[in-house]
């Protein structure tokens, strides 16, 4: 059975600069599964000490909200009470390899 | 023989083996299979280009005559090299590539994890640094062995092939002769003796996951430590050395 | 929203210097403008570690390997993150290798000149890499966010990349008398492309004016390349390096290096496939691509394999 | 319907708080699927009118490199010093480099 010749699904990659401050999204890689994905973020996106920490993800599994709806969307929390999100912590819900 | 003599002599393997990798490796800049796999390579090759440097520097220090890491890497000639066999051997394709590096990289973690207690002082230290980068040198090249093994047909054949043509200069990995022995006696060297089962357990373990054969017992090619390499090493020192021998009084 | 008041309020962004980002509407002139302008970029990066490719084996020093190795795969990395802002486009990898490799897609000119000698590899540190960062650091404004995001990370990386160069020109022309020639030779055939990658005058710049009004392309092409003229002349001079241009004169109303003329015919010549190596860059493309078929297929097939849920992933 | 939200998948967001800038983790909560985890994501984390772009990824998606591989995985770009400018000796008086 033909293989059809890829290069690879796209991952996106967010990297962690120091503990206890949030993973930015730097880019995206492609990888054939996780582990690659790993390694490739390392190679590629801290190849001068910018991270601790690499999270992966496969694009096909983020939900982006669209901006079409930014009107009914983000509008509405201008007249809200005014209130601050909780300190940030890493989530025990993410798997560690 | 005495101690700061085989100190140098043993620097030197460490060092050859890590230039001549690095070299090797520095081949597929430009021509990895993918550009993730580029980027990867090429931090591979420069970690043992780095710690060739390190090694070379100590041993013009050892060897006290004012020679510089440049002298020992581009003023020798093929049979002053004491890098093992293996290193040496051409890339061939990405399989062969992969299985050079993982029978050197499981070596290089059990050997340099037991470097890191030598009684030299910078030796230790050394260990310390590299044995990061081959931890993940060796996680690189075991998940690669695991994918051509147990991916397609082609690429279960292409590695097996490369294991069989390589298995015979694993055994130069292990060799000895009274350098090793003098240094072992002395704390300073890490004991081969030591590291081949936990090599061929480690190397069987991984083949057996990838659906790989262990080759059969096969005569094992020697000689590195006298100096006697393959043809291959000639045509990569050539290359490698070809400026500082055309213009030897340059400076660069 | 109707088109009319969709295009109103992208080009309000543009005005206001907003970014606009992968998932707002846009015109899809923009779209195709970006795709062909991003992915060019993209292909430049990565043919462009051809050149240096040919000397890293035969790098003088360990240092000297070190930092080349460091720096073509800088480029293999920037060729990356600049595929990644292209896909962010809605056109994936493997279709824009396709059209490079169909002559649908171009690549920066200056990669069709050979690297004959090392001291070619400090002048393409410090020429072109120099002029690419002209260009890059004017391109940190444009108005597509990821493609901005990709050159602010591009411009830190690349700042080793030039002073690499110079060190390398600065090194021959302290060397010896052999060295000195080699430098100056790699002056001589490397200054001209260099001031063509600036490309064509404004004058006859097909794209220039539609990618100005939409901020993807913030300053013009003379401009940019009179900046670059300006900063490296005197840095040629302050080591001894002379500038292959007999008409180059100092404007001292203007301020500015007043130069030759730059001989576009050998640059229309070059873009149409007639440069040394425009056929052996993307052959080797191609070669390269191919060779790697078998080890790509491999990986996604351990990968879709069910079985490999139930077998244990050892690492080491 | 009180359906105890922790039965919920646990959800990771990410949010562009203006365009130029790339995303960030802001936190993770419980959501059944991805259209009501970018509604719920709104309202907790945008309370203070930032947040232009929301992506949620369910958090059985990510995967990680783990803590203790930090000494393999970042500390060998520690010693690539060639990789920064100020490891270059340029003549002092040249401008521009």
């Amino acid at each position: 059975m033909e293989k059809k010749d890829t290069q690879w699904p796209l991952w996106e990659i967010f990297i962690q600069a120091n503990p206890g401050i949030p993973h930015k999204h730097v880019g995206s890689l492609h990888a054939p599964d996780a582990e690659l994905a790993i390694q490739n973020a390392r190679d590629v996106y801290t190849r001068r000490n910018e991270g601790i920490s690499i999270w992966v993800v496969e694009a096909k599994n983020i939900r982006a909200s669209s901006p079409e709806d930014i009107g009914s969307f983000f509008e509405p929390a201008n007249d809200k009470v005014y209130r601050h999100p909780t300190f940030y912590k890493v989530p025990d819900g993410v798997k560690y390899l | 023989m005495e101690i700061h003599k085989a100190l140098f002599e043993y620097c030197l393997r460490l060092a050859d083996s890590s230039l001549i990798l690095g070299q090797r490796l520095g081949e597929w800049c430009g021509h990895g299979p993918i550009l993730e796999e580029d980027i990867a390579l090429t931090n591979i090759s420069l970690d043992f280009v780095g710690h060739a440097t390190a090694l070379l520097q100590y041993a013009a220090k050892v060897e006290g005559k004012g020679r510089t890491e440049d002298d020992l890497a581009y003023h020798r000639s093929e049979r002053e090299f004491k890098n093992v066999l293996l290193v040496e051997q051409p890339n061939g394709d990405y399989a062969k590539t992969i299985a050079r590096q993982f029978l050197f990289d499981t070596f290089q973690y059990y050997y340099y994890q037991a470097l890191q207690e030598s009684k030299d002082e910078t030796l230790a230290a050394l260990a310390q640094k590299s044995f990061k980068e081959i931890t993940y040198h060796l996680r690189h090249s075991s998940q690669w062995v695991l994918r051509l093994g147990d991916g397609t047909a082609e690429s279960h054949e292409r590695i097996q092939n490369a294991i069989n043509d390589l298995w015979m200069f694993t055994g130069d990995l292990f060799d000895m002769d009274e350098v090793d022995a003098l240094l072992i006696k002395e704390g300073i060297a890490a004991d081969p003796g030591q590291v081949k089962q936990k090599w061929n357990d480690h190397v069987a373990e991984l083949f057996k996951k990838a659906t790989l054969q262990m080759p059969a017992p096969t005569y094992m090619q020697r000689g590195s430590r006298e100096g006697k390499h393959t043809e291959h090493l000639g045509y990569l020192l050539a290359e490698m050395q070809y400026l500082p021998r055309t213009f030897p009084d340059a400076k660069w | 929203m109707t088109e009319e008041e969709k295009l109103t309020r992208f080009n309000s962004k543009i005005d206001k210097e907003e970014k606009i980002e992968p998932k707002d509407w846009m015109p899809d002139a923009y779209r195709k403008t970006m795709i062909r302008q991003l992915s060019q970029h993209a292909h430049s990066e990565v043919i462009g570690m051809q050149p240096e490719g040919n000397w890293v084996l035969r790098a003088p020093s360990l240092r000297a390997k070190k930092i080349l190795l460091a720096k073509i795969q800088d480029e293999g990395g920037h060729g990356l993150y600049l595929y990644s802002a292209t896909e962010t486009l809605g056109i994936d990898r493997d279709e824009m290798i396709q059209q490079l490799h169909e002559g649908k897609a171009k690549y920066s000119n200056i990669f069709n000149y050979p690297a004959l000698t090392w001291a070619d590899i400090g002048a393409i540190g410090w020429l072109v890499d120099g002029a690419a960062i002209v260009n890059q650091i004017s391109l940190q404004r444009t108005s597509y966010g990821p493609y901005s995001r990709g050159m602010i990370r591009i411009c830190k990386e690349e700042s080793f990349h030039q002073r690499q160069g110079y060190e390398i020109m600065v090194t021959m022309m302290n060397g010896t008398p052999e060295q000195k020639q080699m430098a100056q030779d790699a002056m001589n055939r490397w200054w001209w492309p260099s001031l063509m990658m600036f490309g064509p005058p404004d004058n006859d710049s097909s794209h220039t004016k539609q990618s100005m009004r939409w901020k993807i392309k913030r300053e013009s092409n003379d401009v940019l390349r009179q900046r670059f003229i300006d900063k490296t002349v005197d840095q040629a001079h302050f080591i001894g390096l002379t500038v292959p241009d007999k008409d180059l004169k100092f404007n001292k109303s203007t301020g500015h290096w007043d130069i030759g003329k730059i001989n576009w015919d050998e640059f229309h010549e070059v873009i149409n496939g007639n440069g040394p190596c425009n056929k052996q860059r993307l052959a080797h493309h191609i070669k390269v691509h191919n060779e790697g078929r078998w080890v790509r297929e491999a990986a996604m097939a351990f990968a879709e394999n069910e079985t490999r849920t139930k077998k244990e992933l050892v690492t080491h």
